[in-house]
């Protein structure tokens, strides 16, 4: 006769072995969600192409989103900007012909934001514009992509290394971004 | 201002060890208050109400004292019929630079940063109610609750600050998004420093007697370093050692005549 | 197969007799069981000195240094200035590392306990439930079946009411444990 | 040492413990059950709907920003201050007396520590963010401000806590292993764990003293901090008659104070109820009477400094909330209070009085409600009353609070009450201690030996 | 390892696929939604989203006609402040001003136009369209000129200045009809009589507070409403602490603390109706003092020998001493200036006081000069004289029921809340066959029109203006649209243009819009102004006019040889003024004032005027009734009780305020609130004063004498909590608002 533990815990491994598997069931739907419906790369209401744009026929992004260097926001082309080149470029072409449709009946495209920050960040894009910081470090090769996909991660540490790395004036202090 | 990284251990724990840590404030943001000018109208309030966002509350909250004034008129009644007589004291966030508030909060959602500014950040405030507690002024407030406004009232919504949720503290900034734009500005047409009267908060544009005053208290130039050194000028509390950024202007009483 | 004899006593006194006698007679690992704390084991057992306190002590000194380092370190490694006071101010972390002082040394008191009392017990220990009540059982441990036998008919001699043989491995023991 | 003690034999203590755990009458179920219902229906469905609406649901407002929550904080954390404090002392200084209570006193810190705990969730207004007050390496590369008196709060009572769940659990031991023996099922499985395979020998005994001694020690500087560190929330603030250096000693002795009370509650409780007679005699409510009288006594000094500094201050701040404490809106509580803590407690001299346990059951449950009262006072006169008289306020709690409050209770109930069912409410091996030694005793028979009979392990 | 039996595989499947579930869905719930990005179409002109854009332009939230500018983003107004370069705000904005936004986005606007249904008043309407609404109308008018019955239409609007009212005045000579009228509550009409009579002067003149030294206001709320509060507010200011080593002393007298009398210096509760007796009583010592030299010294002295300071001061009940001090620093301290109005001005013999205050400024020399009356040129555009007084509307009442008027259009102006019940306007509406409001919101008037054509807010639609008072030489403002319509509505001139249009007026109204009729003014003012030397194009005069918000000529007058004979003092009656019932039973004195938020009730259905604590006592959302402590001790009332305040003409109840500055013979309530409709923020709050008036007038003007009406108060024994955001009222030593005495100089 005698005593040790073992054997209460051999009776509790089975229970024990089950809360196990469905703990790492969590982790594993989790990361199933991350990794295959990210939400990165929405399809937009018209499959507009960077690449054919920016890359085949060599448009400057800035021909496009004006602000970027005066404003807090890049802004999108309006209708009549891609009117203006479509109506003579491509217009056979069935996305094309959306546009056209939208133009028709002047409505504006409802196009889904990508890189989307909370609402109580203030990212201005002139700052950084102007700073000469390019617009790839945080879009990505927008120029290469068919389809617009988020590649940064756009979380605020992400922010900060950059701050921090080029030692931006108060790029530390918290009203920089937040107000 | 060097980087981290280039400073030795030694330097760095003497600018650890230095009382408010800023050897120097890049901006010292200063407001003045002629409380002989003050005529108590509150336009200063309505001002502060339209440049920050702040909620309508409705008539039950003010009755439960839950409204939200940055920025509100305190009156004090001196003597009695027919010698009553009415004092006027505007009262806002005293950006304190020895903050009660500041050191309190648990998560750093207030603090005091390079303009010498008493900063709250709406999305780190997880709402413990101790920097309100803390501060003298009870300047502070509290979101009880969501707010709403009834549409088209939120198109006029101010989209450079923040709407604060449900939960979170909020206070006076110096309209700190008037003072980034002014800064913008200034870089934007390659100016180092920012010119005086360039930002002014939404009350001290608003104030129809001229009684608020804004700038840098570090240009020995500007208007509001002037006016500080006004005979009249002292701070609210000042034996509490809070080391306001407001500074008030006495009133003038005249004898009979 | 049995690997220890055990003794249960109604009297501690002449439990503690009897291991003392034991021991005498020159059996190596002797262990009193008691529902209680018994006085007087060291004087026929030999004095027990135990490294307890010093895994307090250091666990203490290691949780202060912890403190201190936690606060300090965290607050340098996003700079955010309250109330005009230094980024590293005394009194408010002197505090932060009192308590880390006294966390560590209760975590390293309970950790000190678990490894100098051979706790839990993983292999089978010798053991009568009766010892849990109010029995006092002296349990010997030998290698051979004729050791075994001698310790049991010392035990009877010695008045015990029952003996048991249980089954149990010669335990180990910390250093600079008696 | 009174008769029924006597009478005790070992054998007796174990079948009497093991009993209060596997023997459960209905009486014991209806009661978990309302504790429970009430905990839902009073704290949780409330906290829901504050969660839902924000802190708009209690009845707090602009200068008087915290209110009852707060008050529940203190005063559950000052509960928690007798038990493993008390237990400490009494065991450092080898007070036997201790022996039969200690378990279910250290207990009742325990769980008053964790519905602390909750309160502080339910007074925050962004509870889902609360992880930011905990120091972990997160992607916002932020930190929380150890400058803040409210860390000071977080480290000292996440210390306190694991300090006194080790101490109530090492002190149990033994006991598990004595229960062990005597269960079967699920529960003979989980005290086997619980019990970590201990046997009693002559080493285990010796490190148990050891650790045992060296926690009490370290324990006991710990429940003092605590307090203190809780008083500084408010004494560190710059609010008349908050800003007090008395703050630390007023409420640690508060503290010890209604922690002492909620022992006597707890401990009439246990003996009825759990049929304990024989062990928690009139020698223990004694004992904690005259302490309760002692720490009322220097309580209300305190409290008289208190005012006095005040007063003596002189200051316009200082005299309004002196005024407003004890002729405001809140006066009536002020002086429940004083009647309450004072005052009724001076009944303690008589010893009749102190050994009859009703009167006692009742004087304890005074002195809580009226040193809640207190922690309502500080909180609730001080704010509204602030240095700015424009901005004065009235402060009126709001019926969600007031439930959450009762509810607070149903919790603590409701965790105390499993807490007997799987610790020993009454330590076996240190009662034993103090009866007389076994061999004295006429020898009972194996059958009655705790009832149950022991089967060996497979 | 132990094989796992089939159970617990299964168990462990099952576990395992819950726990994924759960992950999955977890990580769903905690993704941030899509949110979109919508452009425009077409960009408008130099719109840079992200980028605010400021427009200036007038404010009409009150007569005052202070310059604004907007900020706009994505082309929606922000926020609206003073316009800088605009003398007459000089870029500071009051309250009510700068609410101006929230009447643009007021939830409760009328966004489409609406056709009665229901009974009248019983606020059934259904939605129409303009044409339908307009031919109704139109149809009606055109019937009615044809057969020369123009002048049953009657055109009743709020005080409109500039090419506006120029319009108006247009359209309804072509009607043929005279009845048209501007009704404003608060028009100080007695002040104008006054001027009238005493300078001959049509514009009142300009108040210099600016360089004045020692300031006298009768009754005055020059900081609150009183013509022109922003501009005074920094006269005031500047008067004070604008001039190193001079500090302006300034003295209000008036029953009831206002705004301007908690800034005053020195506070006097003169008994009501009497200020313009003190006036003499001061000019009597003015003149016995030998302060006064002019050649007419003698006959001053004689026609003011009949107030000596005895008698004034038992009547006044202001001491001699206090009478004789004022007198001689008012005298002496130069440039002074007196000032009346507000309450003084709303007596039975309101213009007679008026009259008294200004030979005080006779007396001391304040004529013309810095620092006194300041005479306005007369502005660029004038403004007809079209205020209806109160005879004029009660006059409109009796012609109404007596059937002579068929069409009624309202434009802005909202008579049946802002007249006494004894008028009974309301019933002599219903007698009106067709009433056409042109308002934004349904007011109590509107809800009872047959046809309502909602019109844009003053930041949708042209405009333009032309301060009254000036500010001392000729200035003007266009009012420019700063936002796109939100509703279907329209511009008021674009409706009356449309209107003329259908009804075949166009030879004297050929314009397509407002905006064509005021390039066309503003042509002929740039015209003008090109005579004496610049030749700079119109295109370019009107770009630059809208973008700097105003236009201003350097342009003074000579003060006119203004002499006032002694004898104007037989012409008036400055003693104690009639009062409604008799004073035994009815013994306080109603004193109506307009709140600071809410003025005459336009701002009630704004949040934050609702929202903005009463200056001078903290309250919000409500009515209240202000008592001097003694007298609330009298009647055992304190904070909270309701009273009811009973005169002859009716009954409202409000809780009471004690207010420690108020005659104990005087009780004060606050106009604004009591509205039955006009919106959520405005409805079924409080009560509203003016509807228990007595209807006594000032004989000559006709003018409401609002401040004339006797009241009893009777405790209902209800109680209330007071809505405020004051704890305590008192300082209690702690130094907060730290006062200095003044080195007198």
């Amino acid at each position: 006769m005698g005593v040790s533990i073992v054997p209460a815990l051999r009776a509790l491994k089975p229970a024990a072995l089950t809360v196990a598997t469905g703990l790492a069931g969590v982790l594993v739907g989790f990361w199933a969600n991350a990794a295959f419906f990210p939400g990165t790369s929405p399809r937009q209401p018209i499959e507009f192409s960077h690449k054919i744009h920016a890359t085949d026929n060599a448009i400057p992004c800035l021909y496009c989103h004006t602000q970027a260097r005066r404003s807090t926001v890049a802004g999108v082309p309006s209708v009549r900007k891609c009117v203006d080149c479509h109506n003579i470029v491509a217009k056979d072409r069935p996305q094309i012909r959306k546009v056209m449709s939208y133009w028709a009946n002047q409505q504006p495209i409802p196009w889904i934001k990508v890189h989307d920050l909370p609402d109580f960040v203030y990212f201005p894009h002139k700052r950084h514009v102007q700073a000469g910081v390019a617009c790839q470090t945080c879009h990505g090769k927008v120029e290469t992509m068919h389809r617009v996909k988020r590649v940064a991660p756009l979380k605020m540490g992400w922010c900060l290394d950059c701050h921090k790395a080029h030692a931006v004036e108060h790029g530390l202090d918290c009203w920089t971004c937040h107000k | 201002m060097k980087r981290d990284d280039e400073r030795g251990m030694h330097e760095k724990w003497r600018e650890y060890r230095r009382p408010g840590y800023y050897e120097e404030l890049d901006y010292a943001w200063t407001m003045t208050i002629d409380l002989d000018r003050c005529t108590g109208c509150e336009a200063c309030v309505t001002a502060c109400k339209a440049e920050n966002n702040l909620p309508i509350v409705g008539e039950k909250a003010f009755a439960q004292g839950r409204e939200i004034q940055w920025m509100r008129i305190e009156r004090y009644w001196e003597g009695e019929y027919p010698n009553a007589r009415l004092r006027f004291i505007p009262m806002l966030c005293q950006h304190c630079e020895a903050a009660p508030c500041e050191t309190v909060c648990p998560v750093t959602a207030t603090y005091h940063n390079q303009d010498g500014l008493n900063a709250q950040i709406y999305n780190r405030c997880i709402g413990t109610r101790s920097c309100a507690v803390y501060c003298p002024y009870e300047v502070r407030y509290f979101n009880y609750n969501n707010h709403h406004w009834d549409p088209p009232l939120d198109q006029q919504l101010n989209p450079d600050v923040t709407v604060r949720e449900k939960g979170v503290m909020e206070k006076c900034t110096f309209c700190i998004q008037r003072i980034r734009q002014a800064k913008d500005l200034a870089k934007d047409d390659g100016r180092r420093r920012v010119r005086d009267g360039e930002v002014q908060p939404a009350c001290v544009q608003a104030c129809p007697a001229e009684a608020l005053v804004f700038g840098d208290r570090k240009d020995p130039a500007s208007r509001v370093s002037a006016s500080m050194n006004d005979p009249r000028a002292y701070r609210v509390l000042d034996e509490l050692n809070t080391r306001p950024s407001v500074i008030y202007l006495k009133k003038v009483t005249t004898d009979a005549g | 197969m049995a690997t220890s004899a055990i003794g249960l006593f109604v009297d501690p006194h002449r439990a503690l007799a009897t291991a003392g006698r034991l021991k005498a007679a020159g059996f190596a690992t002797i262990e009193v069981i008691s529902p209680i704390p018994l006085e007087g084991a060291d004087e026929v057992l030999g004095k027990k000195t135990s490294v307890i306190k010093r895994f307090t002590f250091f666990g203490a000194i290691l949780g202060g240094v912890a403190g201190f380092t936690l606060a300090a370190g965290t607050a340098v490694l996003y700079l955010h200035p309250t109330g005009g006071r230094p980024i590293i101010p005394f009194p408010p972390f002197l505090i932060i590392t009192y308590e880390m002082t006294i966390l560590f040394g209760i975590l390293a008191t309970v950790i000190g306990f678990l490894i100098s009392a051979r706790l839990p017990a993983i292999r089978e220990r010798a053991y009568v439930p009766e010892a849990a009540i109010d029995r006092f059982a002296v349990a010997v441990s030998c290698d051979d079946e004729e050791c075994l036998d001698r310790a049991a008919s010392l035990l009877r001699a010695a008045g015990a009411e029952e003996v048991r043989m249980a089954a149990s491995r010669p335990t180990w023991r910390l250093p600079n444990e008696a | 040492m009174p008769a029924e003690v006597a009478s005790l034999r070992y054998a007796d203590v174990n079948r009497d413990v093991v009993r209060s755990l596997v023997e459960t009458g209905p009486k014991y179920y209806i009661t978990l059950a309302c504790a429970l219902g009430l905990t839902l229906v009073c704290f949780l469905f409330p906290w829901f709907y504050q969660l839902n609406l924000g802190i708009a649901a209690a009845g707090m407002n602009h200068p008087q920003v915290w209110g009852t929550y707060e008050a529940s904080f203190i005063f559950w954390i000052g509960l928690s201050h007798s038990g493993t404090l008390l237990s400490c002392v009494l065991h450092i200084t080898h007070s036997s007396w201790r022996k039969a209570m200690y378990r279910s006193a250290e207990a009742m810190t325990l769980f008053s520590l964790m519905v602390a705990v909750t309160m502080v969730m339910v007074h925050l207004g962004r509870p889902w963010f609360i992880h930011w007050a905990f120091p972990y390496p997160n992607q916002m590369e932020l930190w929380p401000n150890f400058r803040s008196p409210l860390l000071f709060d977080v480290t000292a009572i996440a210390t306190y806590l694991t300090g006194s769940s080790v101490f109530i659990y090492m002190g149990s031991i033994p006991d598990f292993a004595a229960v062990r023996d005597r269960t079967t099922g699920w529960r003979h499985h989980l005290y086997t764990l619980l019990s970590l395979g201990w046997r009693g020998t002559d080493t285990e005994w010796h490190r148990l003293g050891w650790a045992y001694t060296l926690l009490a020690v370290l324990i006991i500087p710990l429940a003092v901090s605590v307090h203190s560190i809780v008083s500084w929330d408010w004494a560190s603030s710059i609010v008349p008659a908050l800003h007090q250096t008395i703050f630390a000693p007023y409420f640690v002795v508060g503290a010890i104070y209604s922690g002492t009370a909620g022992i006597v509650t707890v401990m009439f409780l246990l003996r009825k109820y759990m049929s304990f007679e024989r062990y928690i005699t009139e020698l223990h409510f004694d004992n904690l009477g005259k302490l309760l009288l002692a720490l009322s006594l220097i309580w209300t000094y305190i409290n008289v400094l208190e005012l006095f500094t005040g007063w003596y201050s002189g200051a316009s701040t200082e005299l309004e909330a002196l005024k407003y404490k004890l002729f405001g809106y809140y006066a009536p509580l002020y002086w429940e209070m004083i009647l309450c803590c004072a005052i009724a407690p001076l009944l303690l001299i008589s010893k009749r009085f102190r050994t009859s346990f009703v009167p006692m059951l009742v004087l304890s449950i005074a002195i809580n409600i009226g040193m809640y009262t207190e922690r309502f006072l500080i909180v609730g006169t001080s704010l509204s009353r602030k240095y700015l008289p424009d901005a004065w306020g009235l402060y009126v709690p709001s019926l969600v609070e007031l439930s959450i409050l009762v509810g607070s209770v149903a919790l603590f109930s409701t965790l105390f009450l499993l807490f007997v069912k799987i610790f020993p409410s009454v330590s076996i091996y240190e009662v034993k201690e103090t009866l007389p030694e076994a061999a004295e005793l006429p020898k009972p028979a194996t059958a009655e030996r705790g009832g149950v009979q022991w089967q060996p392990v497979q | 390892m132990a094989k796992l039996e089939r159970r617990d595989f299964l168990k462990l499947v099952g576990a395992g696929s819950v726990g994924v579930g759960a992950g999955f869905m977890l990580a769903q719930s905690i993704k941030h939604p899509l949110e979109h990005l919508i452009p425009y179409p077409i960009p408008p002109e130099e719109f840079s989203p992200g980028v605010a854009t400021w427009y200036n332009s007038v404010c009409s939230m009150c007569p005052a006609g202070c310059g604004i500018s907007v900020r706009t983003r994505e082309g929606r107004p922000k926020i609206i402040q003073g316009n800088p370069s605009h003398p007459v705000s000089q870029g500071r904005l009051c309250g009510l001003g700068q609410s101006g936004v929230h009447v643009l986005y007021n939830p409760d606007r009328l966004t489409t136009p609406l056709l009665r249904t229901g009974d009248r008043g019983a606020g059934a309407f259904v939605p129409t369209t303009w044409d339908e609404g307009l031919a109704k109308i139109a149809e009606r008018l055109r019937t009615l000129r044809e057969n020369d019955r123009g002048n049953r239409i009657c055109f009743l609007s709020e005080g409109v200045r500039g090419h506006l009212a120029m319009v108006f005045e247009r359209f309804m000579e072509q009607l043929g009809s005279q009845r048209l009228w501007h009704f404003d509550f608060a028009h100080p009409r007695t002040l104008y009589e006054a001027n009238q009579r005493l300078f001959g002067e049509q514009h009142l003149p300009y108040y210099d507070l600016k360089n004045a030294r020692y300031l006298l206001s009768f009754g005055a709320d020059f900081l609150g409403h009183w013509l022109s509060p922003v501009h005074h507010s920094l006269g005031l200011a500047h008067s004070r602490q604008g001039r190193p080593g001079v500090r302006g002393k300034f003295v209000q007298i008036e029953p009831r603390m206002s705004l301007s009398g908690a800034a005053a210096d020195e506070w006097i509760a003169a008994r009501p109706g009497t200020e313009g007796l003190l006036a003499l009583g001061l000019a009597h010592r003015i003149v016995s003092a030998g302060h006064y030299r002019g050649p007419d010294r003698d006959g001053w002295a004689d026609k003011l020998s009949r107030y000596p300071a005895e008698r004034v001061a038992r009547e006044t009940g202001v001491d001699a001493d206090t009478i004789a001090r004022l007198a001689d620093s008012f005298a002496q301290t130069q440039p002074s200036l007196a000032i009346g109005g507000g309450a003084a001005g709303n007596h039975t013999n309101g213009v007679d006081i008026l009259i008294a205050v200004n030979v005080l400024n006779y007396l001391a020399g304040n004529l013309g000069g810095a620092g006194g009356l300041v005479f306005n040129p007369p502005p660029a555009v004038d403004s007809p004289r079209r205020h209806a007084s109160y005879r004029t509307m009660l006059d409109l009442a009796a012609e109404a029921r007596a059937g002579q008027i068929e069409v009624l259009i309202v434009n802005k102006t909202n008579p049946v809340f802002a007249l006494p019940a004894a008028a009974e306007f309301k019933e002599a509406l219903a007698r009106i066959p067709l009433i056409v409001s042109l308002s934004s919101f349904m007011d109590e008037t509107t809800a009872l029109a047959d046809l309502v054509l909602p019109s844009h807010t003053y930041l949708e639609s042209w405009g333009d203006d032309f301060p009254e008072p000036g500010v001392g030489f000729p200035v003007g403002a266009i009012s420019q649209p700063v936002v796109s319509p939100l509703y279907d509505t329209r511009a008021t001139g674009d409706i009356i243009l449309g209107l003329s249009q259908r009804v075949g007026l166009g030879t004297a109204l050929p314009w397509a819009n407002m905006e064509e009729c005021l390039k066309q003014g503003w042509r002929e003012i740039h015209q003008r102004g090109s005579q004496n030397g610049d030749a700079e194009s119109f295109e370019t005069f009107w770009t630059s006019v809208l973008q700097a918000g105003v236009w201003g000529q350097d342009a003074h007058r000579a003060a006119p040889a203004v002499n006032i004979e002694p004898r104007v003092i037989d012409g008036i009656d400055v003693e104690a003024p009639r009062f409604s019932a008799a004073s035994e039973e009815y013994s306080f004195i109603l004193h109506p004032y307009l709140s600071t938020g809410l003025h005459d009730g336009r701002g009630a259905n704004l949040p934050w005027m609702q929202e903005l604590p009463d200056p001078l006592t903290s309250v919000v959302y409500g009515s209240w009734v202000e008592l001097n402590p003694v007298t609330a001790q009298q009647l055992g009332v304190s904070e909270g009780d309701v009273v009811d305040v009973q005169s002859a003409h009716g009954r409202i109840s409000a809780p009471v305020y004690i207010y420690p500055a108020i005659r104990p013979d005087v009780v004060a309530m606050p106009i604004g609130q009591g509205h039955d409709e006009y919106g959520r923020y405005a409805q079924r709050r409080g009560v509203n004063p003016i509807q228990i008036l007595a209807p006594e007038m000032e004989p000559s003007t006709g003018a409401l004498a609002w401040s004339a009406t006797r009241v009893k108060l009777v405790p209902t024994g209800r109680r209330v909590k007071l809505v405020k955001t004051d704890g305590a009222s008192r300082q209690l030593g702690r130094n907060i608002v730290r006062t200095i005495k003044a080195v007198s100089s």
